[in-house]
């Protein structure tokens, strides 16, 4: 079988980075081909290149047997190539068929066929298992895995030959992966090919057929096939060192018995998306929340911080009753939340790395609100080291990291003293393998120094490696809660799912 | 600068962010307005509070000038006040939810209006003074758009520089005299003063301006890609829309309208004159704004716009019917804009 | 070069310049003669800044130096300061507002520059040397003297007279203003309503096409200003109204023409000349040669000089035309 | 609206979006340019576009003006021109950067003048007519600052209102006259017309103003929030920012940018009056955003908005020493304008 798309010796050169530095890519049709590498290896930057977005410095791509040049977008998709890109690239007041059909509307005379467009929008989502999502409705108004979910019917609008998928199922909870799984099945079945990208390395085995690793832009393996190549040699070729996926040790169960609660809120209430929530955190436990998307973790956790009121229930930290409606306070009282969605809710694009992590705590390198700038840079600096951001230069534009390493910035902007509890959202969304070892590691670490720590995660495994404690949440109530020990994942889904376990 | 950039600490609502309405349900929803807000008409939930606000002010000028507000002669001349800057309105809605701005439109249309007027211009007649106004519009329009979409200078840069130099060129061309418009071209006088149906014609003109910028707006590709272009350039871009061309098709459409609006004035006034138009940027972008269009881009309606408009409108008018002095017109008229905003929000905030 | 005789007016000289011919006009030193007016965004003004050229390229020896025109005070004073640097020999200042701009005046008057104040009066005798300009007061008196005698002679009782005012700020409006109420006082009448149009004709549109609203029957409209009168104008051929006559006001070859034409509701306008302007540059070169008026007995030019404000009908309208300014 | 909002088509980097020059300069260069942004030099590269138009105009001024244009005292007049409307920009950028903005500056210096000149302010002597000119642009701007912060009222429109409503209370405080500074409050005008070391005694206020803002923006926890609020409102309030209070603040502190520019203005014109400030509010955002100032808020510098200011004050300075007729003075000041931000283009994309 000959290949559908080749590319050689693929070069870009960003100002002051080598993002890809001579990459391969061979894909054949009907295969699920995995890329792999990690945080920053230039996995974004090669497909973008595919997708027409960026512009090769040097190589060649050959695609259908054809040298081509993608001049923009419109010609990648034009000869069959559609991508969903790891940042969501919808227009929040479209609709979403419009969304789906956007610069490839179906028109007559320059008048959009709205019904046309609407039915087979609302065709493209029942076949992605999605029927419910109306195509009427403002893609602003869907969650960030409905959003995902158009992307994607966005990607199989067009007669495509290759779909390329960069990180498609880190917005999306277990339910939903399945449900894309099962379409990339469909597609691959019609002899479309598809590059996957994740982090997720359990997924690749699931879908993948063959593997491409990328290391420092260039290309460490080729081909490799998916099911059968050992875990252990995948993360040595992406990271270079044998890394396993470890959680760090935790203290033995009831090693938390009789510490102070850091933690505790009594039936916290936020109509519509939770209800009667109580749970503690004690002083140096990591209290995981395990649930579907839509069960309200993220919910629970900005109400404890203050970025929503809640209707009834309370919180208190460390004893004292925490008035509702003020980060500002929560952040005082020792509190810090690492959020959901790092673009939107975290970053501040325009401005460094070291000032992004420093924006929290600015307080603590000033005095009477005059910055010291040198305690700054030296926090910003050890930091940057400590997460191992790369590159590791805090005074480069956040904007220019790749999405894992942002993503690590985010939560460096808590790791300063002086917090009593940390409240993390998905804390190793887009992170690479390699990285999220360490990344726990600093949890923990930060537990063992006395911070309660309150986790959420669509990762069932990543709850149940490092959390102390895990609570269950099933539409927004709390239904059960056991040491973390004590579970394991099919049971965890299974309570998620049907409550059956109960 | 818009709704989303306001703050809102402590509102419930984390997600809020542009765009986003407060508790958007998981991945599907419930939101009604929404299907309505995609027919856009003038009765939906978004625009009730404006509908409410002009209801008031309405109810108002029943109370406080019984016998002359009600009048339909009254009610013509409110909506030939607003069809100069109606027209302009129709034009910057398209450049502000394209994520641009003009604040060139009042000085364009005095150019386009002295342009037509010159005695050169007057000598081909009627028919070919429209089609001068309406050119010159155009193309001050179309080089508003090259700088910014080619030159890729901010808009509100560009079109500050176009305003400085179309009122320069206005009055340099009229030599800063009021242009009568000629014996021999009452034609265009003549949309002020023939009326239809009650009307005059130049009302028909503004109410086609909008019916086709709403056409367009709602119906087009073209329009619907302006939305994209406003909300969202990049991903405009990666859904393969000629951004840059797009944009400056935009400012000339902008410019377009400046030049119909151009032959309203000059119709009402009888003149052409580098001073028409002062201010209508003002005027225009806060209707457009007040109308619930995002200054950011992306978002926003051609009703709301001329709701937002006939309520300044109906304020002055209400005024004069009243002999409110100007400063007391000012201070109410600051009051009533904020009273109008927030009677909005409330509307909104309770269509929950 | 100056010691050539002095041009003769030329044809499209400003319309006031009366004829050369005496002794005065006789090329002396030469002086540079600094202008400042506000933005000349307006008939009027325009006229006032083309006369005061047109005036000085008249004579050989005279270097005039305008500035920017602006409507913004603090830039008229920079403005100003220029010239006092530039060691003009004389000032001719239309200040946007007289007392805002005293100060200035004031300090080149200190630094021996004569200054001429041109209309719009300097609060402190001390910052001028010569003040020339219309009379406001003067203006409204005129015009409500003909409102209030063609009303009597009608006999209409308790009518309605509308004021449309110029920039209401300016307290040449409120002169205006007052000399009309008080003149229509004596004929037992008052100001139904007033409103102010910013002297551009679309606000004349705008602020007309309203009142005309408000009121169903008018009799008379005195409006301030010539140019945003012919928005005025076609506000009301737009109503289609005619029941009442209209004042116009600082006499405009156009308002002249309609008056003479007699077709429309225009019957009367009362002058505010910016022949002023001419003058003034006149008077500015004569002060700087140290030359008195010829015409007068004094020496010197007299300290100050108010121009009359001349009511014009359909009688007379015709001499007047060849005053009369283009808007 | 910015640069930002620019389309890009065809510009190899994916990563552009709202808020982000698409020039954004490599990274290399960036990282010394940032660093010298810390230092805030007139000198460094981000502003070396401004400086070389600044520089050209000067030449011009060399050329067409020998004798006028290099005296000291004409630069002395530059400065006490641009002192006014630098004070406001001061306010102004903050604001902007901040992510929102302020129409009502001009209206609100009216105000304050107006009020620190009435009969009953003046007899209290000259030190309590000036804190009542600040206490009054502070109150101002403090309501703008409700209205935005905790009305969520978009600023453009309640700040639109305020400027309305302000000239029109500033009419009737004044009665629609011009206040003259009274015998006894000298002291005032001695700001303009006290010279030390050559220069007014106003243009150190001016510089103090300056001095203080960009310590305020560069060197304090609220300066760099203001980034933080502008540039992502709900990131800086997830980061435990009170982004409410913040914004608040920030407009009060151009209200009482706007009070201290009333003071500059009394001593220059020796009057309060309701026509001052008469459309500052587009110079001082023009200056602003030729400054660098990103609309959309997040990024921005003092030092860019003041050397913006200086060349449109240098401009308007040029055409008076060259005696230029006002239609040209327009024209010529369209194409400068045009012309400079195209040169600050280019510098910044030859920095590569
Ligand atoms: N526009 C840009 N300007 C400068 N550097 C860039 C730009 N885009 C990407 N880079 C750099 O290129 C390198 C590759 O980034 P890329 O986004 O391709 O990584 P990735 O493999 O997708 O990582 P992740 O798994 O974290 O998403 C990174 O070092 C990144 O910082
Ligand atoms: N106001 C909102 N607007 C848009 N989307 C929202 C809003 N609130 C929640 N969502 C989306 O709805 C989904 C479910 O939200 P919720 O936070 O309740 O679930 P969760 O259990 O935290 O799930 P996850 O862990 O995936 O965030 C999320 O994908 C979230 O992005
Ligand atoms: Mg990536
Ligand atoms: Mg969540």
């Amino acid at each position: 079988m000959s290949d559908l798309l080749v590319m050689r010796g693929i070069v870009k050169q960003f100002p002051g980075v080598r993002a890809l530095d001579g990459v391969d890519l061979d894909v054949r049709a009907g295969e699920v081909h995995c890329l792999l590498g990690q945080n920053g290896a230039g996995k974004s930057t090669l497909i973008k290149i595919l997708a027409g977005a960026h512009r090769p410095d040097e190589g060649t791509i050959t695609f259908g047997g054809e040298e081509v040049q993608f001049a923009n977008p419109i010609a990648a998709i034009r000869s069959g190539i559609a991508t969903i890109y790891q940042e969501l690239d919808l227009v929040a007041g479209l609709s979403v068929a419009e969304n789906i059909f956007l610069g490839n509307e179906r028109s007559s005379y320059g008048f959009t066929r709205r019904n046309g467009m609407n039915r087979a929008a609302a065709e493209l989502l029942a076949r992605l298992g999605h029927g419910e999502i109306r195509p009427t409705i403002e893609v602003g108004r869907l969650s960030a895995a409905g959003m995902q979910i158009v992307s994607m019917a966005r990607a199989l609008s067009h007669d495509v030959r290759l779909i390329v998928m960069d990180e498609p199922s880190a917005a999306l909870a277990h339910d939903e992966v399945g449900n894309l799984f099962r379409v990339i099945r469909d597609l691959t079945q019609e002899g479309v090919a598809v590059v996957y990208i994740s982090h997720r390395l359990e997924e690749i085995r699931e879908i993948g057929d063959r593997v491409t690793v990328l290391k420092d832009g260039r290309t460490a393996a080729v081909g490799l096939p998916a099911r059968d190549t050992p875990t252990s040699r995948v993360v040595s070729l992406m990271t270079g060192r044998d890394v396993e996926y470890v959680f760090p040790p935790r203290p033995a169960p009831g090693a938390h018995n009789g510490r102070p609660d850091v933690l505790r809120v009594e039936g916290l209430t936020v109509p519509k998306h939770f209800a009667d929530v109580s749970l503690s955190v004690r002083e140096g436990e990591i209290v995981g929340l395990a649930g579907l998307v839509g069960s309200g973790r993220s919910e629970i956790i900005e109400t404890v911080y203050g970025a929503r009121r809640p209707t009834a229930g309370k919180v208190m930290l460390a004893g004292e009753v925490v008035r509702p409606g003020s980060t500002s306070r929560a952040v005082r009282l020792g509190m810090g939340l690492a959020p959901e969605e790092r673009k939107a809710q975290a970053l501040l694009m325009n401005e460094s790395v070291g000032r992004n992590i420093t924006i929290a705590g600015l307080g603590k390198y000033a005095r009477l609100g005059w910055v010291d700038r040198r305690a700054e840079r030296e926090t910003a600096q050890r930091l940057v080291k400590t997460m191992d951001i790369r590159p590791p230069d805090h005074r480069r534009p956040v904007r220019t990291l790749s999405g894992g390493n942002q993503q690590k910035a985010v939560l460096a902007r808590w790791l300063v003293e002086g917090r009593r509890l940390l409240l993390l959202d998905e804390p190793t969304r887009g992170v690479d393998v390699g990285a999220r070892a360490e990344l726990y590691a600093v949890i923990r670490q930060l537990a063992d120094e006395g911070v309660g720590v309150l986790l959420v995660s669509s990762e069932v495994p990543e709850v149940l490696g490092l959390a102390d404690r895990v609570l269950v949440l099933r539409e927004g109530r709390v239904i059960h809660e056991s040491d973390a020990r004590e579970l394991d994942e099919p049971r965890v889904l299974d309570m998620i799912m049907e409550g059956s376990a109960l | 600068m818009t709704d989303a950039r306001a703050p809102h600490d402590g509102t419930p609502d984390i997600r809020t962010g542009p765009g986003r309405p407060q508790d958007a349900p998981p991945v599907a929803t419930r939101r009604t307005a929404t299907a309505a807000s995609v027919l856009g008409g003038i009765g939906q939930a978004r625009h009730l509070g404006l509908v409410v606000a002009l209801a008031l002010l309405a109810v108002v000028g029943l109370v406080t000038a019984p016998e002359t507000f009600a009048t339909s002669s009254n009610m013509v001349s409110i909506l030939a006040l607003a069809s100069t800057i109606g027209v302009i309105t129709v034009g910057m809605t398209f450049v502000i939810i394209g994520g641009g701005i003009d604040l060139s439109v009042g000085a364009i249309m005095a150019l386009a209006s002295v342009w037509a007027t010159t005695l050169a211009t007057q000598e081909y007649g009627p028919v070919v003074m429209a089609i001068c106004a309406v050119l010159v519009g155009t193309g001050a329009g179309l080089v508003n758009g090259f700088l910014i979409s080619y030159g890729r200078m901010v808009p509100f840069i560009a079109t500050l520089a176009m305003l400085v130099a179309a009122r320069g060129l206005a009055q340099r061309m009229s030599d800063r005299k009021t242009q009568l418009v000629g014996q021999d071209n009452t034609a265009i006088v003549d949309l002020s003063t023939t009326r239809l149906l009650g009307l005059p014609l130049l009302v028909y003109i503004f109410a086609l301006v909008v019916a086709v910028g709403w056409l367009v707006l709602n119906r087009t590709t073209f329009g619907r890609r302006t939305y994209a272009v406003g909300g969202n350039p990049e991903a405009a871009r990666l859904a393969g829309i000629n951004v840059r061309r797009h944009t400056l098709i935009l400012y000339a459409l902008s410019g377009l309208c400046c030049g119909i609006a151009a032959i309203i004035i000059m119709a009402r006034t009888t003149t052409g004159s580098s001073t028409h138009g002062d201010l209508y940027e003002l005027d225009a972008i806060a209707a457009v704004i007040i109308g619930g269009t995002l200054l950011t881009g992306g978002r926003g309606t051609i009703i709301g716009s001329i709701l937002g408009l006939l309520i300044f409108t109906l304020i002055t008018n209400l005024f004069i019917l009243n002999g409110l002095n100007t400063s007391d017109q000012l201070i109410a008229k600051g009051l009533i804009i904020v009273i109008a905003v927030l009677l909005q929000r409330r509307s909104l905030d309770s269509r929950t | 070069t100056s010691n050539e005789p002095a041009a003769a007016p030329s044809a499209s000289a400003a319309p006031a310049a009366p004829a050369a011919g005496t002794d005065n006009d006789k090329p002396g030193t030469t002086v540079v003669i600094g202008f400042s007016a506000p933005a000349a965004d307006h008939g009027w003004i325009a006229a006032i800044a083309k006369n005061a050229e047109a005036a000085a390229k008249q004579y050989t020896d005279v270097e005039f130096k305008p500035v920017e025109p602006t409507n913004d005070i603090n830039q008229q004073i920079s403005a100003v300061e220029s010239l006092i640097q530039a060691k003009v020999g004389a000032l001719v200042l239309l200040p946007n507002d007289g007392e805002q701009l005293n100060q200035v005046a004031r300090r080149a008057m200190d630094a021996g520059i004569p200054v001429i104040n041109l209309d719009r009066v300097f609060p402190d005798k001390l910052s001028y040397r010569t003040w020339i300009g219309g009379d406001n007061y003067g203006m409204g008196v005129a015009a409500g003297n003909y409102v209030g005698a063609k009303l009597k002679e009608k006999g209409t009782a308790n009518p309605v007279i509308l004021e449309i005012q110029g920039i209401a700020t300016l307290p040449l409006t409120q002169d205006r203003s007052k000399g009309f109420a008080d003149a229509l006082k004596t004929f037992g009448f008052t100001v139904t309503a007033q409103q102010d149009a910013k002297f551009t004709v679309e606000s004349g549109t705008q602020v007309a096409s309203n009142l005309l609203q408000a009121h169903k029957k008018i009799d008379a409209i005195w409006n301030h200003d010539d140019d945003q009168g012919i928005g005025v104008l076609a506000a009301i051929k737009e109503a289609g109204r005619d029941e009442f006559f209209m004042v116009g006001g600082a006499g405009s070859a156009n308002a002249m023409r309609d008056i003479q034409a007699g077709s429309g509701v225009l019957e009367a306008t009362v002058t505010y000349s910016p022949t002023m302007a001419s003058s003034a540059i006149k008077l500015a070169r004569l002060i700087a040669q140290g030359k008195g008026m010829s015409d007068l007995v004094e020496n010197q030019v007299p300290q100050s000089i108010t121009l009359a404000s001349e009511t014009i009908t359909k009688e007379n309208a015709e001499k007047y035309l060849p005053l009369g300014f283009e808007s």
